[in-house]
């Protein structure tokens, strides 16, 4: 070390070093202390737990009615299409973004998928491959005026939510293909709403997509480096940009991503209602931003986790369906829903100052 | 480390040379047509006052700025950044000053950023999965290497660390993967005395791998004690370059708070 | 020239869709000039206000309106009227109904009434232990959405208390009220939690025909699409082709583009010697008409088959 | 400085004193940057000008339909309500927050006035000052649940709007009060629709209500310690707090503010609609926030003037309404409208970064 | 300056005593039960590696973080501060290692953040107008008696400054105010020779109005030219504090980075 310290200062000479790295003692308390340590760094076990917590207190409440395979199922159809679109939304919002165009996306590429298929006599593989474009390109628009034009992704996602709905309600006038003929011509745009049964329990092909998507995103953004460009461009554009990533390439991935899910919610829409209706979809953007944010994922960018959004969302659905078969009527529901959302960001908010 | 680059450039071509560049924030002119250069394997030290410009032109030799005027060439050639990331590709890093961390995510996240590992088997190969043990042990080894020993886990957030222990990263990070040139913005400012200490003998280190070295400091004995020539820098301008040799250090406090001129310090500008 | 506007609910509905078309047709074919506005939403209340301004600055010589809130409108009205344009009312008859000079409309209360007659008729005697689900409109409780859902429970033979909202009734063949936002996706959602409430429900109720293309899909993934009643309101096309599928029983034809025209003409009328239309008897307001298509006649329900239903249907 | 050197380093003794200011040379470049000069400091130019340019366009295109004092005074009366609705959801997004309950609150406290005087027979003012204080209540809840609770806003009025609309038509039966009743019984809710002329136009009490809330607003919000401190806290809430800033009196301060114009929101709706109808006001939220984002303040909290937020209403309602008499039918008009949110906050963009 | 208070006390009592202190975030304890102590009139300089815990426990005396465990007296009597506020409200100021300030908020906003200086006209008393031209004279002169001369406009956003520049801005505005005692967390860190020199002088100006400081530094030379007493930290916990005549820099090196003890050095822990 001599030679370095040509001109350096005696004093600094008795820094010597020193190799054992610190361990302060951790004084953590026993059991409540590890459960807080596993929920602090699993974000999405808060969640969870509210989740597991509601289906014990509505099944001892209900009983058998809830507690069935069919209520079960039921629930798991009934949050579909919510579900793959709060997958699309989190990855915007793990951007700091907001996509409030997703229903819009969702019923435009229906649309596409339907009247392609109808109007214009293409093949329906085609055609669907034709929606799920259309979606991916939308999604790259919102993600160049993000990321180039750089516009807040509220306004852009506004402005296209608008643009998006319009063109769609002009270009389909309007018009419902109904199930019967889709079933008979083109079955295969109901692909997604196909049955099996697994031990009484009844899956589409929906929600089997929808657990798989996000099992796959999740992978994504744990373990590849994408996923940690994601967390990065949420947390500190900035930043993530000087210290090497590649920010514009990152957001339009993740707005070209959510295009192409909610134009497979579309999809999977048909396969939901049989029909491809052009006034669908209206609430989804409320409905994913809810789910997601129930779900723990931060509104500012970069933190939580994508499943945290599916419990949210089945969150949303068990209450739903709880409080409805509990007699509650639509008004008290929605004013329950509207408790709930508080409540329970409100517990994860508990949780994660407890276990600090 | 460009050996092909270095072998084919005349022998004093400098690395980097800035001419004339110019930058202005509205009203504030923050370069004001100033001069730069760093030649072949040498340490450079740029000094300054509070708001003198260093900054400024060291983000603008890095593509972390776009000039309004001027010319930037690198080993000769003229080149036109538009992202921190093209200098990166030629194997400059910058530690700065603002640090450049991603808070929520962990330091070996943080190193690796941009420039992960993936794993060599079939799940690194077509998942594209993460070699995160790799990651965390070189992110470890470096930390290590600077006597950071109180970071308790490599998998700690950033945003958990003391400012020192997050300057550590910063340095660590852009010491491990340099291959041309390095710039430092203060990368002591925040450290203690060890670690202080550690990032000058590794400053040293990277200059015997060949790899030339800008670093920006207020601290005067660190920059005596490694420099080979200083950069003055005054009112966002170039005001002299002077070997480390050849001057006291009274002198260069004099100049660059501007109590003495370049003359009056037997100087050139 | 004479000059009109048409302010609609919204423009998503394929029924506001169809009336535009056929004011458009209309007046082209008579020569009137027309613009068309409509709320944001069924329920937007203060677009159609705005556009009632719009109409007045833009110097027209009257507005057809269906207007989203019957009552709130009626200033607006007031102030059109004032400026010298006359209104017709469409689809919705305004409250008080002589706010606008003149309305076409369909009788809600009576197009509810006639599927729950039908209902009833059809089921026959098991129609006095029904297990009834409701397929409502949304939470605001729209006046439509009141008067059919209202109208049927009326004509199914239940006793609906106040008139005025759903929900209060004691009648213990009723297993609860839905809501669907009036679209497929909602009906389906709506008729699935209403299963789980209670899984023999044979009487479905729906605001209109694509929440009943919703509910249809929801019971036939449970198998259930066999044996349960739905009755619907609209008669466009692609319902009445629902009921010649038998998925829709029943539904109640609206006559949108026979509104749009008669609107159109006593715009015109109106211009060229101050005449307003004289009401259907009886009722405050001038009736398009309400025609009950179902798949099997009902004795003692007036109803029209299917093949005279596509006939007439509008889109 | 002798003494207070004992034992600085010799070096230090070079840093002398150099008393003048530096003043680089300030190379702007004429007119050009002069403007761009003026539209960096005052961020509510840009909105200005887009307005401006909006109304001498449909001006040119329309003529004097457009350009007469009663088409201008119909835009300000059409503004009216979402102009002041801005103004509550201007503070709120200041602070980095983000109202989705101002419509349910507005429409409440509307609904409480009325049914207050015709349900109890209490006395129209009073009732008015109850419909007010309810507003104020609520917006207390909200305020309390972000600055104690620490939830993020979104959620909160997220919760709250469905807490607050199921209330108001529980509440209400959904009945409205007809404008008939409320002219022979209790004019006074209808006093911000009266009338009175000056020069040709008609201005109504709501109109200048606005207008006045947002100059006594902008004045607030720039010439006193309290509008400082909203906007420090919507900077940096942490930096703010460390600094001295009573982070939770701001937030608190912001939240009943916001509640309470909403509720004088409710109270001009009625003098607008005459009636007193429940179901209004569903869309406030996103057309204030539409009417804020366009007017330049920055959702991320902390920049921009309530007065852009003013113009920003404006340029919808000029958009709005140039296009409906220009014969565009109702979807083109909201296409163009989605266009419009987009382009104006591109060009907004584009100007910061020109004039850099 | 609260003259009543200080009359009061006796004359040992300390001005600041903490006992005990205890601050765990999650599995990392930055405080490890902790004692601290300031004494009337003196600058005591805490001095430890990066992570130490420095921060933290100056962050616990002012109230800026809670302590998990521990009691903190102030002037003898035991406080509870639940904010920064609290301890402003006494006359404390502190200089945060990361600033706080509001980067879109002008320089003098930023000054009077909290204090606010109101017209003494009508519009100051009935319409709370705010009297900038006086802030912005207040905030100038500060300014420049800190030689912060490259600052070109009052009305700049704290953003718009460079790095030293803004630590400049904190230390003007916590000696500008303060009555009890300052904190400050490595003050000049960021700053140029010159400015760093201002500081200096500054803080023996403060001590010479008698109000007491706590320096957290890593500069040596800075500390032992400037303090009375030393607190060393180690390892989340005070070390020993000794009197700065006492010790040799290396010495206090030495203890601060482990190479030597308490009782190698002779001094009482
Ligand atoms: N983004 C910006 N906007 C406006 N002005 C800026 C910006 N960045 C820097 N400046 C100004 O440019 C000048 C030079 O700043 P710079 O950060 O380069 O100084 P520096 O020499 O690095 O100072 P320090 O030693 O304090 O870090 C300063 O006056 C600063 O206020
Ligand atoms: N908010 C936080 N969350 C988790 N850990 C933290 C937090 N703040 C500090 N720590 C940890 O507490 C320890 C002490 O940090 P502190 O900032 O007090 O160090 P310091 O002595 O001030 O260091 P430096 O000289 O680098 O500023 C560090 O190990 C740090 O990682
Ligand atoms: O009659 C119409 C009704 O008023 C509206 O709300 O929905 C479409 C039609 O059924
Ligand atoms: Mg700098
Ligand atoms: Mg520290």
């Amino acid at each position: 070390m001599s030679d370095t310290t040509k001109s350096g200062q005696d004093f600094e000479a008795a820094a010597s070093r020193n190799e054992t790295v610190a361990q302060f003692e951790d004084t953590r308390r026993g059991f409540v202390g590890q459960v807080q340590h596993i929920l602090h760094n699993n974000p999405s076990m808060v969640p969870l737990t509210v989740l597991v917590a509601a289906i014990l207190i509505f099944g001892l409440l209900l009983g058998s009615k809830f507690f069935s395979p069919f209520a079960m199922t039921l629930i798991l159809q009934q949050v579909q299409i919510v579900g793959i679109v709060a997958a699309a939304q989190s990855l915007v919002i793990l951007t700091a973004g907001i996509d409030l165009s997703v229903g819009a996306i969702m019923v435009f590429s229906s649309v596409i998928m339907g009247q392609f298929t109808f109007r214009y006599g293409i093949p329906t593989p085609v055609a669907v491959v034709c929606g799920l474009a259309m979606g991916t390109a939308i999604g790259a628009l919102n993600g160049w005026l993000v990321s180039k034009v750089k516009l807040p992704p509220f306004i852009v996602t506004l402005g296209m939510w608008q643009i998006v709905l319009a063109t769609n309600f002009l270009y389909s006038a309007n018009e419902t293909i109904r199930s019967q003929d889709i079933e008979t011509e083109a079955s295969f745009l109901q692909f997604f709403g196909s049955k099996f049964s697994i031990g009484g329990a009844t899956f589409t092909v929906g929600v089997v997509f929808m657990l798989l998507l996000i099992i796959v995103l999740a992978y994504a953004l744990k373990h590849t480096a994408w996923g940690r460009h994601v967390y990065a461009v949420g947390d500190d554009p900035e930043a993530a940009e000087l210290s090497g990533v590649n920010v514009h390439k990152t957001l339009m991935s993740v707005y070209m991503l959510s295009g192409l899910i909610c134009a497979f919610a579309g999809w999977a829409l048909i396969g939901r209602i049989g029909s491809v209706s052009p006034t669908s979809g209206q609430l989804a953007n409320i409905e994913s931003i809810t789910a997601v944010v129930i779900g723990g994922i931060s509104l500012f960018g970069g933190r939580g986790s994508i499943l945290g959004s599916l419990f949210g969302a089945l969150i949303v659905g068990v209450f739903t369906l709880g409080l409805r078969l509990m007699g509650a009527d639509a008004q008290w529901t929605f004013l329950l829903i509207g408790l709930l959302i508080i409540a329970a960001v409100a517990v994860d908010q508990w949780i994660r100052k407890v276990s600090g | 480390m460009d050996q092909k680059g270095i072998g084919l450039m005349s022998d004093n071509t400098p690395i980097v040379q800035g001419r004339g560049i110019v930058k202005r924030y509205g009203h504030v002119t923050a370069i004001d047509h100033s001069d730069f250069e760093l030649r072949k394997g040498e340490i450079l030290a740029v000094i300054g006052d509070n708001g003198a410009g260093k900054s400024s032109i060291v983000k603008a030799i890095c593509g972390a700025t776009i000039p309004d005027e001027g010319e930037i060439l690198i080993e000769g050639k003229k080149v036109n950044f538009t992202s921190p990331i093209d200098a990166r590709n030629m194997g400059i890093e910058i530690v700065y000053q603002q640090l450049a961390m991603s808070p929520a995510l962990s330091i070996a996240d943080n190193m690796f950023m941009g420039r992960e590992i993936r794993k060599g088997s079939f799940m690194g190969k077509y998942l594209r999965q993460l070699d995160r043990p790799a990651m965390e042990k070189f992110a470890r080894d470096k930390l290590s290497e600077l006597g950071l020993m109180t970071v308790q886990s490599i998998n700690q957030a950033v945003e958990t660390l003391s400012g020192g222990q997050r300057q550590g990263v910063a340095v660590a990070r852009a010491a491990a993967f340099a291959s041309k040139f390095i710039i430092m913005d203060e990368p002591t400012a925040a450290l203690g005395v060890k670690e202080s200490r550690r990032v000058l003998e590794l400053i040293q280190d990277v200059k015997s791998r060949g790899i030339p070295i800008i670093l920006i400091s207020h601290n005067m004995p660190h920059v005596f004690e490694v420099a080979d020539r200083i950069h003055i820098h005054r009112l966002g301008k170039r005001l002299c370059t002077v070997d480390s040799k050849d001057i006291s250090m009274s002198d260069a406090v004099a100049l660059m708070t501007g109590a003495m001129t370049p003359e009056e310090a037997g100087v050139a500008a | 020239d004479t000059s009109a506007c048409l302010i609609t609910k919204d423009d998503s509905n394929p029924f506001f869709v169809k009336m535009r078309e056929g004011a458009s047709a209309k007046a082209e074919e008579i020569g009137v000039e027309l613009k068309m506005f409509a709320g944001k939403f069924d329920g937007d209340h203060e677009t159609q206000v705005q556009a009632i301004e719009t109409c007045i600055l833009d110097g027209a010589g009257g507005i057809l309106l269906v207007a989203s809130d019957t009552s709130s409108i009626g200033s607006a009205v007031k102030q059109a009227r004032d400026a010298g344009l006359v209104v017709i009312a469409l689809d919705t008859p305004l409250d008080p109904a002589d706010s606008a000079n003149a309305t076409f409309a369909t009788d809600n209360y009576l197009a509810g009434k006639l599927i729950g007659q039908w209902a009833k008729g059809h089921m026959g005697d098991a129609a006095a232990d029904a297990k009834i689900g409701l397929l409502n409109i949304n939470i605001s409780q729209p006046t439509v959405g009141v008067l059919r859902n209202q109208g049927f429970l009326d004509g199914f033979g239940v006793d609906i208390g106040d008139p005025s909202k759903w929900g209060d009734e004691t009648d213990p063949r009723i297993v609860g009220h839905e809501l669907s936002n009036g679209n497929a996706e909602g009906g389906r959602k709506g008729m699935e939690n209403l299963l789980a409430i209670d899984p023999d429900i044979n009487v479905v109720y729906t605001i209109n025909e694509p929440a009943a293309a919703g509910a249809y899909e929801a019971l036939k993934s449970l198998g259930r699409e066999e044996g349960v009643v739905i009755v619907s309101v609209d008669g466009g096309c692609p319902g009445v082709r629902d009921v010649e599928a038998g998925v829709i029983d029943a539904t109640s034809q609206q006559y949108p583009l026979s509104m749009a025209a008669l609107g159109v003409e006593a715009i015109k009328a109106w211009a060229e010697n101050g005449t307003t239309p004289e009401t259907t008897p009886g009722k405050d307001f001038f009736d398009t008409g309400v025609g009950l298509i179902a798949g099997t006649a009902v004795d003692g329900v007036d109803s029209i088959s299917v093949a005279e239903g596509l006939d007439l249907c509008w889109g």
